[in-house]
């Protein structure tokens, strides 16, 4: 059963092509990895799910409708919840409130339900001093209430934009645990890494982007044995 | 030649560097720790973008502390930011240029820095004409390096040279960086979470932790510590 | 505690009340330009909230003024009436160039609605039919006959609304819409905010206010003239007092205004002429001490003395 | 992007011939008056680009300044009988200097602090406004050269020829700042400061001193440009309000940056008004077009940009 | 930071050093016994208000001078309204209130004066204003239900365009040679423009006028071009341009430019930029006015004024609003003087009937009816003529100081 499914899209910048053709499908409940060079076109793919670029061609379908020209914010309201890589949490909002405008706008909570359901899922991550000013949080806490600012817009798909860049491998650890733990709540979500090492641990299928194609779907191990994968990777052997 | 002795850092309450000292000769001397660790505040410290609250860094003798980073860069320090810090809408020329222009012993042998830049990083040369912003991540890299090579510097410090690389640029990065060592016989100082691959290009290295020094090594000894492995290898 | 703040509020709006019952006619007018400036600067802040610089608030003062005198003259109808009308108008066309308008970020939004004050001014001046063109018109008669205790009550009723309006924007989901905006907008469509509706939604409430003042200006003076109705004043003098007091709050606003129309009329006292140099050099000064605005700095204090006890 | 010509621009250059070979034909004075008016608007504007560009500062008080500029040329001129064309050369380093005093007392606190300048320039303005009025009151001031008033007819047309000084100045001011940007170390230094402040100081550039000289530098311009302005027109303290407004709208319908679409844009608008005026009765019409004009160049700009 | 901030301080120092050297004492002449307050409004950022104001002192030291009224000193107490309507009415309430004043006087701008109406009405306190000519004030006025206290003494503007209107009649008629039957107007685009523009062509019922609008330089306008090809192509017996004194150069400059030289070239601006009578182009160029430094030589008060006003203030009067502020002075002084009580209902039966057969200004005063309001002063408006740098007076004949020059030089003759 697919909760998402991406047909032949195809997203231009200029003459630059970010994406061409790329099919994708997301099934119910399953954590999917999208690896791929620098370049490859990961975070494009991210945009264009999650509305903020129109692809050129192709359709994506969310949970059977067809939100290919939906903009953005009706998708997150549809259940498309997302992490940014380069993460710029508003610093006029303490961490409660920061999380509080995903439930507020991505499910149109009350303020007092925001609220509660904000300190829950702070909880949930294990995020304490939540009243803290944003600019003294650390790299972690940061992290967290960038998931957890997802995860209060109640998704059914969650896409986590390279989410582990700058942890420790400690760090890391907690967040491929806090991973596992909202899928379990019967999520299903999409992971874009760079690094294999947490790939390989964190996901069910892997799915490979290289300039814009891809190259290679299936599981970690068949995936990363592939050759097309291997050179495009980590480099033409020399 | 460059030292660095009992430096405290501050953001505002929050210390980050704590009595930290640390020594660069004619050598590579590699810096790691993880994320957080203070390498960057450290970078910034000594070509003055940061002051420390205590302590002292001097290069050549002479003390950095009260100049500012223009002085400090025409001292002789270059460094590559991790942002690279590139001028985007200048061409790969001009940024080369710019390299060089402002230090008063490299501006007349553009030239010559140029050909042996070229000589490292010969896809520059095919790149001239292009404007930087146009340019991959990792010829923004090369270009970031090769520019502040420009200034002739006695000592070259990066920060963090492979963040951002696939890792098949990265190793050969730092072939690169060993080859600039021989050739040049310039000093220096990467700044780097990646220690597996850092190992190669580097003599020396020293591990910080939480703003604090916790080992000092030769390359051979770091890649052969427990607490290294088992802190940032995830072996 | 907490019920001492409601005892300030109501000790504050009681002597704001009363104020024509123990303060002279000279201080009553100047009370009802400060207000009716503080009601524009307050409502600029609101969509500058939303992270939209307007350089358009004469426009809407304008629009306002001239409906209100237009309605007022040729359909008879009340003063009170035409402000309401005045304000409405002002909105509709907000709602109707928001369309357009709020499509362009930072400066270039800035200058845009600052263009289109000119742009209403030479249109203004060549239906001279409609609008009297240059010269401008005149109603007969003020508002409530002149009473400036009157006046300054309606005025400081539309000042309490705007500080009220401020309030909400401050308090509710828009103030969360709004801030997410300003900080980053891909982030808040990620979210799940619908930037255009809030953006024009601010665009055309703070509109309404902006014309509702300066449909009371109108009656308060009884006339209307390009030149004194689109005036920039009126675009520049609220934002001064905005930046001054301190953006992004309702206070900031509120001390903006009150400090720097007091400061004015103190200026004007001291020296009849040459003042205004003297109000350039504060503003310049109020920048470069207190960057922040004065309520800014003052919770930037408050905070660097509680993290220094904890 | 700064001071680089793309291909857009040659076909924006060559619509312009088209435009203008029509005009000589069809109203040639329109031609010859727009083309002096909109260099006079080019020549104000160009220095509020270069300060955009660089320092990132929308300078509100540049009519002021050029006020300013204007009445030491004046002053000179009536003190000491010089002609006004002479009264350019001190004008230079008088306003350099104003520049330098200007930019340490206070610009140098609001560099990339775009709210605060807003307010900080228009402040400027204000008070540089209200202190002329207070030394030299509100009466006009004039000097009378004959060559201010030189003409020259050509077959039917009668027309002045002084003005296109303001040509010729432009192209010079054009050209120099051209020149200087991509031919001379402190230029390059200018261009890298103002793409990337951080980095220029990462390759050994005085980031302050640099940022200083070109604001200064910008003010200094304005001298004989004021010089230039005073030669034709009556001035007053309030006389350079209206500038810095047509300035930065210049400025902002250019693209912030690009100074060549100041030339394209500054002589366009200059044609457009002259253009509407040659019509009987429809002269108060030509402000719409200017502000109209800038509207719908935004809109394109931004349409361009998300399309992109 | 230290260092900037004390740096900001000098310059604080220096600025306000220069203002204080630049802006004059507080205009408060302290009295012995319960002085008669005289309330003045004037835009004193403006050269007009400025010299306005200044008259109106000089009126003041006179009469104090001269023992005072009734025994009683004058004091005159001067606000700004800085052009702008919000303060201009907030200055007479604080003049009413405050300061408790007698009697209104002074004013400028039409604008702001109608916003000042309802407030003067409300206090009733008898009112002489200079300013304000536009027929809407005039209106406003004729509007309330009483304004017997109310007195006018600047024409307003349509009998200034009458008394144009008579004044060429009279040139046309002694002087032949002069023609007026086609007139072309440029008017800025303004208030001001729009005004004149309008009531000349109402009454200049004989001449066929075409009009066309400029934005004036003080608009950021200033490039007249358009304009005078128009109107060299109408090809007139009189151009005329309706604008601010700033226009003056430019306009002159930019006819010689195009070679329009118009038998009749005449401007309205309310002054002069400084210098405009030495500069060549000045020649035999028309103007109206209230006033001209020429007539003190012809009139005795006015020549009084002239030289009492630079001995006292070190300045030349440098527009006609500098006599008309101390002729409202002595206009108000006389009245009181005649009513010898400072009641409402004596006073205005006073100053009714005040009768100067000269005045500084160089006119005879007295009040009559104009079209709408009952108390006007001055109602007309003298025709001039630039001639070696001197503002000539041609017209009214009596009290003329020379004889036309015509038809306008062509420009290669000066």
């Amino acid at each position: 059963m697919s909760v998402l499914r991406i047909e032949n899209l195809t997203r231009r910048f200029g003459g630059l092509v970010a994406l061409s053709g790329v099919n994708l499908e997301l099934r119910e409940n399953e954590i999917l990895g999208l690896i791929g060079p620098n370049g490859a076109g990961k975070t494009t793919l991210v945009n264009v799910i999650s509305g903020i670029y129109l692809p050129n061609s192709g359709r994506i379908i969310f949970d059977g409708k067809d939100v290919t020209e939906s903009p953005a914010h009706i998708r997150c309201r549809l259940g498309i919840g997302r992490t940014f890589q380069i993460i710029q949490p508003n610093q006029n909002l303490n961490v409660l409130e920061n999380v509080m405008v995903g439930s507020l706008f991505g499910q149109g909570a009350g303020l007092k339900e925001a609220r509660r359901k904000a300190q829950e899922i702070c909880q949930f991550l294990g995020l304490s001093r939540i009243e803290r000013d944003i600019t003294r949080l650390t790299v972690l806490e940061i992290k967290k209430m960038e998931m957890a600012h997802a995860l209060a817009t109640q998704p059914k798909v969650l896409l986590l934009d390279e989410i582990m860049t700058g942890l420790n491998i400690d760090e890391a650890r907690e967040v491929i645990e806090l991973v596992r733990k909202i899928r379990d709540q019967g999520m299903t979500i999409c992971v874009i890494e760079h690094m294999m090492r947490i790939i390989k641990e964190l996901t069910d299928r892997v799915l490979v982007l290289d300039r814009g194609e891809v190259i290679a779907e299936g599981l970690y191990e068949e995936v990363s044995n592939d050759p097309r994968v291997i050179s495009a990777y980590l480099g033409e052997e020399e | 030649m460059l030292v660095v002795k009992g430096v405290d850092i501050y953001y505002g309450k929050l210390q980050v560097l704590w009595d930290l000292s640390l020594q660069v000769g004619k050598e590579s001397v590699g810096l790691f720790g993880p994320n957080g660790a203070g390498k960057t505040t450290l970078v910034n410290a000594i070509v003055g973008l940061v002051k420390p609250a205590n302590g002292e860094i001097t290069f050549g003798g002479r003390s950095l502390l009260p100049l500012e980073t223009h002085r400090i860069i025409r001292e002789g320090v270059a460094v590559v930011p991790q942002e690279r810090e590139l001028f985007p809408f200048m061409s790969v020329l001009g940024n080369l240029k710019s390299g060089a222009a402002y230090i008063p012993g490299a501006r007349d042998k553009i030239d010559e820095r140029m050909r042996f830049i070229f000589d490292i990083f010969p896809v520059l040369k095919e790149r001239l004409g292009q404007l930087a912003v146009t340019l991959s991540g990792g010829e923004q890299r090369m270009l970031a390096i090769a520019r502040s090579l420009m200034a002739g510097p006695k000592l070259l410090i990066l920060d963090e040279p492979s963040s951002g690389l696939q890792p098949s640029l990265v190793s050969d990065l730092f072939r690169r960086m060993r080859e600039i060592r021989e050739k040049e016989g310039v000093s220096i100082l990467i700044a780097e979470q990646n220690v597996r691959q850092c190992l190669r290009a580097i003599d020396r290295g020293y591990v910080i932790e939480n703003g604090r020094v916790v080992i000092e090594d030769s390359a051979e000894g770091l890649a052969h510590s427990d607490h290294v492995r088992r802190s940032y290898l995830g072996l | 505690m907490r019920n001492w703040r409601y005892i300030v509020y109501i000790v504050v709006i009681s002597l704001a009340i009363s104020f024509p019952f123990y303060a002279g006619v000279h201080p009553i007018h100047v009370a009802t330009t400060i207000l009716s400036l503080l009601a524009l600067a307050l409502s600029w802040d609101i969509l500058l909230r939303g992270g939209q610089l307007s350089l358009g608030v004469s426009a809407f003062f304008g629009i306002g003024s001239y409906t209100t005198v237009l309605t007022h003259l040729n359909w008879e109808v009340s003063p009170l009436l035409s402000i309401v009308l005045g304000g409405l108008a002002a909105g509709v066309v907000a709602l109707v160039i928001g369309l357009a308008v709020l499509r362009l970020r930072g400066l270039y939004f800035a200058i845009v609605t600052l263009a289109l004050t000119f742009i209403f001014i030479v249109i203004v001046r060549n239906l001279t039919d409609l609008t009297g063109g240059a010269i401008g018109k005149l109603i007969p008669s003020v508002i409530f006959g002149g009473d400036p205790a009157m006046i300054y009550w309606l005025t400081l009723a539309i000042a309490v609304a705007t500080i009220i309006t401020s309030e909400i924007f401050q308090k509710t989901r828009i103030h969360f819409a709004l801030t997410s905006i300003r900080n980053n907008e891909i982030a808040a469509k990620s979210s799940g905010i619908d930037i255009f509706k809030y953006l024009l939604f601010a665009f055309v409430v703070t509109a309404v206010i902006q014309g509702v003042v300066g449909g009371v200006h109108a009656q308060r003076f009884a006339f209307v003239s390009p030149e004194e109705s689109f005036s920039l004043t009126f675009t520049i003098l609220p934002l001064a007092m905005c930046l001054l007091g301190g953006s992004f709050s309702t206070l900031g606003s509120v001390i903006g205004a009150g400090g720097l129309g007091v400061l004015a009329e103190y200026l004007r006292l001291m020296m009849p002429r040459g003042h205004l140099a003297i109000y350039g050099l504060v503003m310049v000064m109020a920048i470069l001490l207190m960057p922040k605005g004065i309520v800014g700095t003052i919770r930037e204090q408050l905070v660097r003395r509680k993290t220094a006890s904890s | 992007m700064l001071a680089k010509l793309r291909q857009r621009d040659y076909q924006i250059l060559i619509a312009f011939i088209i435009v203008a070979a029509i005009l000589a034909f069809w109203r040639p004075h329109v031609l010859i008056s727009g083309l002096q008016r909109g260099s006079l608007y080019v020549l104000i504007a160009l220095p509020v680009g270069i300060i955009y560009g660089i320092l990132g500062i929308l300078n509100l008080a540049h009519g002021e300044f050029m006020m300013l500029g204007a009445f030491f040329a004046f002053s000179l001129v009536t003190l000491t009988g010089i002609d006004p064309l002479i009264a350019m050369l001190p004008a230079f380093p008088a306003m350099f200097v104003v520049g330098i005093v200007t930019y340490r007392l206070t610009i140098k606190h609001v560099v990339r602090a775009p709210l605060n300048q807003f307010l900080l320039t228009f402040g400027l303005a204000v008070m540089l406004t209200e202190m002329a009025n207070l030394i030299w009151t509100t009466r006009p001031r004039i000097v009378w050269v004959p060559y201010a008033a030189s003409s020259a007819t050509i077959g039917p047309i009668t027309f002045g020829t002084f003005e296109f000084v303001y040509v010729a100045a432009a192209a010079i001011v054009l050209v120099g700042m051209f020149l200087f940007l991509t031919r001379t170390r402190a230029g390059l230094a200018a261009m890298a400061v103002g793409q990337n402040p951080r980095g220029a100081k990462l390759v050994g550039i005085d980031v302050e001193r640099t940022y200083m000289m070109i604001f200064s530098a910008c003010l200094a311009v304005l001298g004989p440009i004021g010089a230039l302005f005073l030669i034709r027109h009556a001035i007053f303290p309030g006389v350079g309000g209206p500038f810095s407004l047509r300035a930065v709208s210049i400025v902002a319908m250019a693209g912030f940056g690009n100074l060549p679409g100041i030339l394209v844009w500054g002589i366009g608008l200059g044609l457009a008004e002259a253009f509407v005026r040659s019509f009987r009765g429809w002269g108060g019409w030509a402000d719409i077009i200017f502000f109209g004009m800038i509207i719908l160049v935004v809109f394109y700009r931004s349409y361009q940009r998300r399309v992109r | 930071m230290k260092k900037g901030i004390l740096l900001i301080a000098v310059a604080l120092l220096l600025a306000s050093s220069l203002v204080a050297v630049g802006c004059p004492r507080p205009v408060l002449e302290e009295p012995p016994v319960e002085p008669i307050r005289l309330g003045a409004v004037n835009p004193l950022g403006d050269i007009t208000g400025r010299q306005s104001a200044q008259g109106m002192k000089l009126a003041v030291a006179e009469i104090n001078a001269a023992g005072g009224i009734l025994g009683r000193p004058l004091e005159l107490i001067v606000m700004d309204d800085e052009f702008s309507p919000a303060v201009g009415a907030a200055a007479i309430e604080k003049l009413a209130t405050v300061h408790e004043v007698d009697i209104f006087i002074g004013g400028m701008a039409s604008g702001v004066h109608l916003a000042q109406i309802p407030i003067l009405a409300k206090h009733g306190r008898v009112t002489v204003w200079i300013g304000a000519a536009s027929h809407l004030v005039e209106a406003a006025i004729a509007a309330l239900p009483d304004h017997d206290w109310y007195f006018h003494l600047h024409p307003w503007d349509y009998q200034q365009v009458e008394g144009t209107v008579e004044g060429w009649a009279a040139i046309v008629e002694k002087f032949p040679q002069i023609r007026l039957d086609r007139m072309f107007v440029a008017y800025e685009e303004g208030a001001f423009g729009a005004a004149g523009f309008a009531i000349s062509r109402a009454l200049f019922a004989d001449v066929t006028i075409e009009g066309e609008s400029f934005t004036s330089a003080v608009f950021g306008g200033g490039d007249f071009r358009a304009v005078l090809r128009h109107a060299k192509e109408f090809n007139p017996d009189a151009f005329v341009w309706v604008g601010f004194d700033p226009d003056a150069l430019g306009m002159m400059v930019q006819a010689k430019e195009i070679g329009f030289a118009p038998p009749v070239f005449l401007g309205t601006p309310p002054g002069w930029p400084v210098g405009f009578g030495e500069i060549p182009l000045s020649e035999a160029v028309w103007l109206y006015g209230m006033w001209s430094p020429e007539l003190k030589g012809v009139s005795p008060e006015a020549a009084h004024f002239w030289w009492a006003f630079i001995e006292k203030f070190g300045e030349e009067p440098a527009t006609y609003f500098a006599p008309l502020g101390y002729v409202n002075v002595k206009f108000v002084a006389a009245g009181i003087e005649r009513a010898g009580t400072l009641e409402r209902g004596p006073l205005i039966e006073a100053l009714r009937e005040v009768r100067f057969e000269d005045t500084a200004v160089g006119w005879p005063l007295t009040i009559a009816p104009s079209r709408l309001i009952r108390h006007q002063g001055f109602t007309r408006q003298m025709i001039l003529q630039w001639q070696g740098g001197r503002q000539e007076v041609i017209w009214p004949f009596e009290v003329a100081t020379a004889e036309p020059i015509f038809p306008f030089p062509r420009w290669e003759d000066r």
